[in-house]
């Protein structure tokens, strides 16, 4: 259609957003711009989803020299494993639009802002130009954090500030490092990630690096032990927020794994895989543990998003073309079916007033429509064959047996922490007996149910043909694999006379 | 000769002027020993033939500024049994001294470095009202007329202090 | 004969400061800074005197003007002050306690 | 013969259809006007029927080709394909599936027949037909799928469908928590499938997944990945068809309606572990160790389970554990490697357990959803059709010859014997003469003696001919379903068997007549005693017993529930609060906590300076230049 596809998609909903904010418009015109605008960017999406060609290398690259003195370019570009990310975002966005129609005019602009940064660090191919999409993101998630969250939601913004900053921070840090790092070995700037891949890091310091990234993205994502900001602002945070957040923003701290640190760092991303596996898998178990003990919905499935998450960083650690393959599908899935999960709860919120379990019951009898739907989506969630679930989760579990049983055994457990939580919710939410409050639960209205259905059609189509989004991500994930097992067989031989001992370089079967 | 021995004069006024402005405990007599130190001043302006300043010091700051803190000293109408109760002033200004002591003492080896004979007036007019005069309306104009905002402001914001309840009566 | 005045100047500028930080009478304190000024301006046109430039005069100039307005304003809060506490104790203002 | 065929993949998709249909019909009428029950129960019969005719046409297909190439596919569509990984939506039928496909489709039809009059009058029957539906499609993917990962989707389809059905009465607490725990236990057992696929796609997967290629390169496995895989597919089985130790979901899962007990956890989709082992033969051939941890699993939970339904009083209950029992029996065969026996006994008990519980299913309709078999007794005036069909049914089940359960059942323990396993093969005798005395012990205590509750038994009545009639096609078959597998010292020729051969990895071990006397006449035996010692104990005004020692020991069914209660449940939600609790706000906040203290503590210590006199400031300033003025004269010189 046009070549500057991508910097519409970025900019767009943030020039809205800003235009919105600086302008006396109401709340009606403010949520018509954020449904137009966020139908525009999906429109454009599916065009980009079409028009892809299944191959590892960027596609729709835009590259504009920016600061020309250090080598930063205004540089864009999607490969398989962000189309999905960005995918999922203009997919589900327009449906906050639809869903809640009273809010202040500052959520839908901040709502709008928030998509063009998320879509920015998706598309960005330098890394400073990442960091400050990545620092813009983060910006609006504040101030709807903050302004139109729940009652502590002063404590769960600055509990997220706190966290956020210090793992930029770390990330500034690491970006620099590199962009030095590369100025000595080449003799030119440049934070090209395409570039970094050929960069020697070795000592000490590159650990460090290696580690200021992980955090920075262990702390989006979130990995265990760096989650505790997110139940307080899943909960605390208006739907929105907490749907934008599990269902896309987190993804893109799993995205930026795969994108910067796997070819950037590959040696020591080989070397620490083992122990990241186990931070991914304890997570999992840990969070899904504590899952089953809450007493409110939405802290509930905020613990459930980041079990899974955990999961799906897990597949990334495991440094084999199935397990990343089935993560980043699952990123997909996981969006959608996470993403509604939240959306329902906050209908839940607005017509019952309240989130704690024991307050409801009986809901599936009051509202069929709404309850098959929940059911979908957390069958999904729990990895059901024949929804999208299931091939993310599979692949992963495939892959993690690969590389080392153990980690594949643990995450294998995934399958049962998952129903223990979730079943039991949906008993005393769906089932039992109605009480006087849910007595007057009305189904979901024509509007919303529309609203839903194709989310809940693509989850099921997701599970039963899930080829055509596979073949898209295959070819990245198999470049990339390719890239880390190099470096892997590289140290290997390395340290053959050296040291033999290191037990975390990969276990291999094959 | 005569500028030295001036010189010397003028220095050892102002410095004890100075030294009475912080010994003294009543700020009247401070002021009036401050006076001491700020006409000795003028009196080395015009032996460094800064002419137009000499003029204004005596003038503005000895004359204007001086007079109107005396006069607020004396509008105050201050008593003995106003004044802070300074028990050990004394004690206070020799920790202070030793405070400032090495400021001092780097200050003045700083000034080592410079050269130390007497610099001839080569500049036609140096220090004459006209030449300054030039000077301050030529490459000074700019800043000269913020600080004549700055009297402004300041005038106002005296007038707001001071005149509060006059105003709000 | 320029490092010697420069010399009164930091006589001058010491005792100002000393006078600062040791006395408690507003006025003292009030009148202390105004010697500092004076020391510096005495160094500005020392300066120009070395420098044969007429820059340094010009500076004093703009010293004394701007003396001149922080007098009128201190002063109006010294007025203030007193009329308020009735004291003249620097003690007695600590608006700035944390 | 042409081996790629199209209509395959239409056997599940037909009731899945209708389990679409039948759910958009129910969830779009049921808080409106709700639709006519009739015209439900005609939607919902319209797919198995299908099916069961297409499945026919499956078998009959197979049976015209020559012996050794009796295998139809279908490969649909790529599923998902990463890597060396390739999975397709393929279909496969050989004997073993089609055998399968032909039974689960004809009870699943019964059933469904029977369903409509036993559902009478609930205002749910769209939903219940609909999970119905969508059980027979997820069945037939398992039965159906040419690899395992195809199989998984049905494994863990019927799964779902199960949860559902047991919950079905969801506005009861204990229900839905029936539910759950079958799901749960039966994903502990899904973990062990998972596993197991995975174990062995990493061994030998990367030739092709499907049962085929796996068949063709099981021999490169080595014996330790083997052994691996065997015991985690076997956990998968464990969890699916109630084994020793994720037995215990069973008991509960009567909670469901009687027609799903039925259906489903006792004809098809508790047998779909001994089918799945039977699937798997090529590999279990290969480890005769897996084999004999099979056996002796499934030989102990037939004693298990028998121990318990001797003392159960709930007549679902006792069908229950009789169920968990004889898929003991089933595991005993296949775990000594005599696939078609277990097989046969999946077949032969799909009948007779479908028509018990039926059975049991049209008592419960008559006596108005009484379960207790101590409020019974002496109906068998009253529902003569019924005692009839179902004294059929426990003589199949209580091995009595000629009945299909004598048959298959001795086929096993003959098996047992014959490849030496003297103990198993003393254990299943044993069982067997407790299954007839358990089995004997409910019959008469509900059709016998004296009713025990007037009122109930005056209301009672006969079921309608749409319940009936399914009871009596049922109980042809379990008439007559084992002389399908007559073996040759009966005169027969053993057609099941034969049958099933292709498909199986299995020696039929040669032994003398004398064996296979001893065997059938332990059997016998067996039989005779049990059903002796029951018509002693309650032929003739029974009491409902008080239990103790040992006896109240097993009523309890041995504490094991309240074992797994403690030992897992328990720790599991303590562990879970303690984090939300304790860890949570204490430990893994800490970080958090602790940067914002440090902040504090350290602007209290520095509020010390914070004097608020203007001089001191102004000293603090002067103080730190004249230390600056101290460093600097240092570098002057």
């Amino acid at each position: 259609m046009f070549e500057h596809v991508l910097s519409v998609m970025i900019f767009l909903p943030i020039v809205a957003g800003l235009i919105l904010l600086l302008t006396p418009a109401g709340k009606g015109i403010a949520r018509l711009t954020g449904l137009v605008i966020s139908f525009a960017s999906l429109i454009l999406g599916l065009d980009i989803f079409f028009k892809f060609k299944e191959q590892a290398a960027l596609q729709f690259v835009e590259n504009v020299a920016w600061i020309p003195a250090w080598g930063i370019n205004y540089h864009l570009g999607l490969d398989g494993i962000s189309l999905f990310v960005l995918l999922a975002g203009a997919i589900l966005l327009p449906m906050v639009y639809i869903l809640f129609s009273t809010k202040e005019k500052g959520y839908y602009a901040n709502l709008l802002i928030v998509q063009g940064a998320m879509a920015g660090a998706l598309c960005a191919a330098d890394m400073v130009l990442f960091y400050i999409f990545w620092e813009i993101m983060l910006l609006p998630i504040f101030f709807m954090l903050g302004l139109y969250g729940g009652e502590n939601r002063i404590k769960a913004t600055l509990k997220i500030t706190i966290y956020t900053i210090a793992g930029s921070l770390l990330m500034l840090a690491s970006i620099i490092y590199v962009g030095v790092t590369y100025h000595a070995q080449f003799g030119e700037w440049n934070f090209a990630i395409s570039q970094m891949s050929q960069l020697q890091l070795a000592g000490p310091v590159a650990v460090l690096a290696f580690f200021g990234f992980m955090i920075a993205f262990a702390i989006k994502i979130p990995l265990f032990p760096f989650h505790t900001w997110l139940p307080d602002a899943y909960t605390e945070a208006p739907t929105a927020t907490t749907f934008v957040l599990s269902a896309i923003m987190a993804k893109i701290g799993v995205y930026a794994v795969i994108r910067f640190v796997v070819p950037v760092f590959d040696g020591e991303f080989a070397r620490f895989a083992l122990l990241l596996a186990y931070s991914g898998v304890i997570g999992m178990m840990y969070c899904g543990i504590t899952a089953i003990a809450q007493k409110d919905i939405k802290r509930m499935l905020a613990f459930s998003s980041a079990s899974h998450m955990g999961i799906i960083a897990l597949g990334v650690f495991c440094l084999n073309v199935q397990a990343l393959t089935g993560s980043i599908y699952q990123i997909v899935a996981h969006a959608t079916s996470t993403g509604v999960l939240f959306l329902f709860v906050g209908i839940i919120e607005d017509k019952m007033k309240t989130r704690q379990i024991k307050d409801l019951g009986g809901i599936a009898y009051k509202a069929p429509v709404f309850a098959f739907f929940f059911a979908v989506a957390m069958l999904a969630s729990v990895g059901l064959p024949g929804t999208s679930g299931f091939i993310g989760e599979f692949l992963i579990i495939l892959g993690a047996i690969k590389f080392n049983v153990v980690i594949g055994v643990l995450a294998g457990t995934t399958l049962i922490i998952g129903v223990c939580y979730m079943l039991w919710m949906f008993q005393r939410v769906f089932f039992e007996k109605t009480n006087d409050r849910t007595e007057g639960f009305t189904d979901l209205s024509i509007k919303e149910g529309l609203t839903f259905l194709p989310v809940i059609v693509l989850i099921v189509v997701m599970g039963l043909y899930p080829q055509p989004f596979l073949s898209k991500i295959e070819p990245a994930a198999q470049q990339l694999i390719a890239s880390v097992t190099k470096a892997d067989s590289m140290q290997i031989a390395q340290s053959t006379h050296a040291q033999q001992s290191d037990g975390h370089t990969v276990e291999k079967k094959n | 000769m005569l500028t030295d021995g001036l010189f010397i004069l003028f220095t050892v006024f102002a410095v004890t002027g100075a030294a009475g402005l912080v010994l003294f405990k009543h700020p009247m007599n401070g002021a009036m020993s401050f006076l001491v130190t700020l006409i000795s001043l003028a009196g080395l302006y015009a032996l460094l033939s800064a002419k137009l300043i000499f003029a204004i010091q005596l003038m503005v700051y000895a004359g204007a500024i001086m007079s109107f803190i005396i006069f607020v000293i004396m509008f105050l109408n201050i008593q003995e049994e106003d004044l802070p109760i300074e028990e050990g002033r004394f004690k206070y200004l020799i920790g202070g001294v030793i405070i400032v002591a090495p400021i001092g003492l780097f200050l003045s080896r700083v000034i080592k470095s410079f050269p130390g004979a007497d610099a001839i007036i080569t500049v036609e007019g140096f220090g004459e009202i006209k030449e300054v005069g030039l000077l301050l309306f030529r490459e000074w104009l700019l800043r000269f007329e913020i600080v004549s905002i700055l009297l402004l402001v300041s005038l106002v914001g005296a007038v707001v202090l001071a005149g509060t309840r006059r105003i709000a009566k | 004969m320029i490092q010697s005045y420069l010399t009164v100047s930091i006589l001058l500028f010491c005792i100002g400061i000393v006078g600062v930080i040791s006395r408690r009478n507003v006025f003292t304190v009030f009148m202390s800074i105004e010697l500092m000024l004076n020391a510096a301006n005495l160094a500005f046109v020392t300066f120009a005197r070395l420098h044969q430039t007429m820059d340094g005069h010009v500076l004093a100039l703009i010293v004394m003007a701007v003396a001149a307005a922080e007098a009128g304003l201190a002063l109006a809060v010294v007025i203030l002050l007193h009329k308020h506490k009735g004291q003249l104790d620097t003690n007695v203002f600590s608006l700035l306690k944390g | 013969m042409e081996h790629n065929v199209t209509f395959l993949g239409y056997i599940p998709l037909l009731p899945l259809i209708g389990a679409a249909v039948l759910g958009f019909l129910h969830i779009g009428t049921c808080n409106r006007k709700p639709l006519n029950e009739k015209l439900y129960g005609l939607i919902a019969c319209v797919g198995p029927v299908l099916a069961f005719v297409l499945a026919l046409r499956v078998f009959l297909t197979l049976k015209g080709m020559p012996e050794e190439a009796r295998y139809l596919s279908q490969k649909a569509f790529t599923w998902f394909q990463v890597g060396e990984l390739d999975i397709t939506m393929g279909f496969l039928a050989d004997p073993l599936s089609s055998l399968m496909l032909v039974f689960v489709t004809l009870i699943g039809s019964l059933i469904h027949i029977y369903s409509i009059g036993y559902m009478e009058g609930d205002k749910n029957i769209g939903k219940f037909f609909a999970y119905l539906n969508l059980f027979v499609g997820s069945m037939l993917i398992l039965v159906l799928g040419d690899n395992p990962v195809v199989m998984f989707v049905g494994w863990e389809g019927v799964g779902l469908c199960s949860y559902l059905l047991i919950s079905f009465y969801s506005e009861e607490t204990n229900n839905v928590l029936a539910g759950n725990k079958a799901f749960i236990v039966n994903r502990i057992g899904d973990l062990g499938f998972v596993l197991g696929m995975a174990f062995l796609f990493w061994a030998i997967g990367a030739g092709g997944f499907d049962f085929f290629s796996l068949k063709a390169n099981a021999h490169s496995l080595t014996p330790g990945i083997a052994l691996a895989v065997c015991l985690l597919l076997f956990v998968g089985a464990t969890g699916k068809s109630a084994q020793i130790p994720l037995y215990v979901w069973l008991p509960d899962a009567m909670a469901g309606p009687t027609p799903v007990s039925a259906l489903i956890h006792a004809a098809t989709m508790v047998t779909a572990g001994v089918y799945m082992v039977a699937r798997f033969s090529f590999i279990y051939a290969h480890v005769p160790v897996a084999g004999e941890i099979v056996a002796w699993i499934g030989i102990l939970t037939a004693l298990l389970a028998a121990i318990f339904a001797m003392f159960q009083d709930d007549i679902k209950k006792i069908l229950a554990y009789s169920t968990v029992s004889q898929l003991g029996y089933m595991f005993a065969g296949v775990g000594v490697a005599a696939y078609s026996a277990g097989i046969f006994h999946v077949f032969t008990h799909a009948f007779f357990k479908a028509l018990l519980f039926l059975g049991a299913g049209a008592i419960i309709y008559a006596m108005h959803h009484e379960q207790n078999i101590w409020k019974m007794g002496g109906l068998k005036n009253k529902m003569p059709k019924t005692y009839i069909t179902m004294l059929i049914g426990a003589l199949a089940l209580a091995g009595c010859p000629p009945f299909a359960g004598f048959f298959s059942k001795d086929e096993i323990l003959f098996s047992t014997l014959a490849t030496g396993h003297y103990g198993i093969w003393a254990i299943g005798v044993l069982v067997a003469g407790m299954t007839a005395f358990y089995t004997f012990r409910m019959i008469f205590v509900v059709f016998h003696g004296e009713p025990r509750d007037q009122e109930a038994y005056d209301h009672c009545h006969e079921a309608p001919a749409v319940m009936t009639v399914p009871l009596i096609i049922l109980a042809v078959g379990a008439l007559f379903a084992g002389f399908l597998n007559l073996p040759a010292i009966f005169g027969g020729n053993q057609l099941v068997s034969h049958w099933l051969a292709p498909s199986l990895v299995e020696h039929h071990p040669h032994v003398s007549i004398f064996i296979e006397i001893i065997a059938i006449g332990a059997s016998v035996a067996a039989f005779v005693v049990g059903i002796r010692i029951a018509y002693k104990r309650f032929a003739v005004g029974a009491e409902e017993p008080q239990f103790s020692g040992f006896c109240k020991f097993a009523y309890h069914k041995f504490y094991i529930d309240e074992l797994y209660d403690g030992v897992f449940v328990q720790p599991y939600k303590k562990i879970g609060n303690a984090i939300r609790k304790t860890i949570e706000p204490s430990v893994t906040d800490a970080p958090v906590t602790l940067a914002s203290k440090l902040y504090m503590v350290i602007g209290t210590a520095f509020k010390v300076f914070q004097v608020g006199y203007v001089r001191v400031y102004a000293i603090y300033m002067i103080v730190g230049l004249s230390l600056m003025s101290l460093l600097l004269s240092q570098s002057l010189n």
